[in-house]
């Protein structure tokens, strides 16, 4: 078992790319891509987004979920979710960038990293490696 | 009496007759401030809500306003369904269970939902958000109760105050939102979300003062 | 004209979405997304990137162009194809993450900011907001 | 006689079969500290590397190199794309229209290849990149070519270097690159593209010492 991680993006093709991308070096984590509108525009959606990470909670296996965000919409529905989440203890947010965070982010998890660790990986991205 | 559910039906089945018909409006406000889709979300959201509504027809007025929140969370998909969802929820929980809501009852619930969406944007007065219109407007309904004032009055006052209120955005420079990626060019410019909810409150005042709208109301 | 936006992505979902998202604040600047390989696996190609630049210095009518970048190695593919391109210094690369300073640059590109104003707009992102 | 065209060629040819021949190998080496990918990314460089080889054979070695840059930039894929395009690109200038290159000028080459990785990738010695094969490499070569040996053996001399080189990075904690990710985690690995750099100086040696290979051998 490893952290989980959700992908919160205003896109679907972000989120699904930035999972794709993330899973090459991570390939054990279970990432879960949350983006786009329930109709697949562009914005965020509570439902998609609590799927994913109920979904992640079960993957994850009680090892807890760390969930990455692209804009401060995506922020908000992020926190909405953890309200409505049926383990909201076992759900870190990460201040990151998406992309960069969540590759770092997936790196720890992958490697064994706690929930608190594979979030300060995530946060920690500065200048690109 | 106080108000009830069939209130709460009303206020939300003409929120989303306005969301339709200001629609255009919300939306060329949040062009050259943001991503020009406010009313886009704002129409999806409620006419989610009214499905809802439709569906299950709610017992109290928090049951009403609980559906509300859920729908705007899942349909609007813009900051403003987080916002508004938090803000319909927490109004929910301060109404709880009660059939005859009166205006410190009321008052209280606005509070709440402002403070919701404080808790979830993090703005304060003066950052150019919703929140430039719903302090004004709590602020006023607060003191419309106090004085002892009828529900109706004080949804009035709360809608004429989010009205000055999101006038008042018009110079501000946003600091919260997509607006603030702006900087000083936000400024001359007024918020699409302190304009739709000087639209959401004025629907309530009109549910309190007017006679039944729609289809599904008073079930209660 | 405004200044011309390229997105270097490991993935074309990433560049294409970013673009989608961007363009929404941004409606009148040219953004070119260069995601993935020229086979479009994860990863980035010379020949991309520099169809991109190209293209964006024409778009951009003499304004410039402010490249963005997800991982090292796009950072280094963008930097090859500078070398390359037709008006080296008419390009500047942002060091800033990807979605979230590509938004920040836009809407700075949007609201008419030269060059390197739009590349400080992408540089200066910091938390969510 | 130094070293010209066919000698070039031969390396490149050389250098596209141990890619194939050890791309499983070094796809496994990316696995723990990387994407997975660079035997992959190799293969395909060199693979496309033939192509151009074959549609326009280079007059002299350094358009042997520069051809061979350009098809590795565009098609690698990762990180080592641009930086061997780079290092091919910087060697195929040191060369200019040579068409006898002589030690010296092979050394020359070599430094210049190397050079041009760090300014593309800015690692040093002990950040555990391909670096750590081509400075030991480039300084053998340097060395030998100022001892007055032959090609063939300034090469074998940087083949064995990098191979020395190669192995360095097993303890090495990565500081540059995807594996620089890992931090700590990375030690007890050895770098893939330090591996290949090995594999394909090797591959130069053979073409300095050995019989032609391959098919378009010679134009010039
Ligand atoms: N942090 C915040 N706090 C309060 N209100 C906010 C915040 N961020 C955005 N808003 C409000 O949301 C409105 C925009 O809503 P909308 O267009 O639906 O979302 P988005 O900006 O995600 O497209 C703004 O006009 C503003 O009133
Ligand atoms: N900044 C750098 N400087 C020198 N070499 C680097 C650098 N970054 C990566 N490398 C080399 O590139 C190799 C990885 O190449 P490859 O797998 O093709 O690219 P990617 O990491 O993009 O998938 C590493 O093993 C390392 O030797
Ligand atoms: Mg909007
Ligand atoms: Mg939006
Ligand atoms: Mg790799
Ligand atoms: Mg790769």
């Amino acid at each position: 078992m490893t952290v989980g991680i959700v992908v919160v993006s205003h896109s679907s093709k972000i989120a699904e790319g930035a999972v794709e991308l993330a899973a090459q070096m991570a390939p054990d984590v279970d990432l879960v891509a949350a983006g786009g509108t329930d109709d697949d525009r562009i914005g965020t959606s509570l439902e998609k987004v609590l799927a994913a990470v109920e979904q992640s909670l079960v993957d994850s296996g009680g090892d807890g979920v760390v969930v990455l965000t692209d804009l401060g919409s995506a922020v908000m529905t992020a926190e909405s979710a953890m309200e409505f989440a049926s383990e909201p203890d076992a759900i870190l947010l990460a201040d990151a960038p998406l992309v960069e965070g969540l590759v770092a982010a997936a790196v720890a998890a992958q490697g064994g990293a706690g929930v608190e660790d594979v979030r300060s990986a995530a946060e920690a991205v500065g200048s690109k490696a | 009496m106080g108000l009830d559910v069939k209130w709460a039906q009303d206020w939300l089945r003409l929120s989303a007759k306005a969301m339709a018909e200001h629609r255009v409006e919300l939306i060329e406000l949040d062009r050259p401030i943001g991503d020009s889709d406010h009313g886009e979300n704002m129409d999806r959201g409620f006419q989610a809500v009214l499905q809802k509504l439709d569906e299950s027809p709610p017992e109290t007025a928090g049951a009403a306003l609980k559906a509300a929140a859920m729908a705007l969370m899942s349909k609007v998909g813009g900051a403003a369904g987080p916002l508004y969802g938090t803000a319909y929820l927490r109004a929910a929980t301060s109404l709880g269970e009660a059939t005859d809501i009166d205006p410190e009852a009321l008052a209280a619930a606005l509070i709440a939902a402002r403070d919701g969406i404080v808790a979830r944007g993090k703005a304060e007065v003066g950052d150019k958000t919703m929140i430039d219109a719903w302090t004004p407007a709590v602020d006023a309904a607060s003191n419309a109760a106090a004085a002892g004032q009828e529900a109706a009055a004080v949804l009035e006052a709360a809608a004429d105050a989010a009205e000055a209120g999101a006038k008042s955005t018009d110079p501000l420079v946003a600091r919260k939102g997509r607006a603030s990626y702006l900087g000083d060019r936000s400024a001359g410019h007024r918020d699409p979300g302190a304009v739709s909810t000087a639209l959401l409150l004025r629907a309530a005042a009109e549910a309190a003062a007017g006679p039944a709208v729609g289809t599904g109301a008073g079930a209660g």
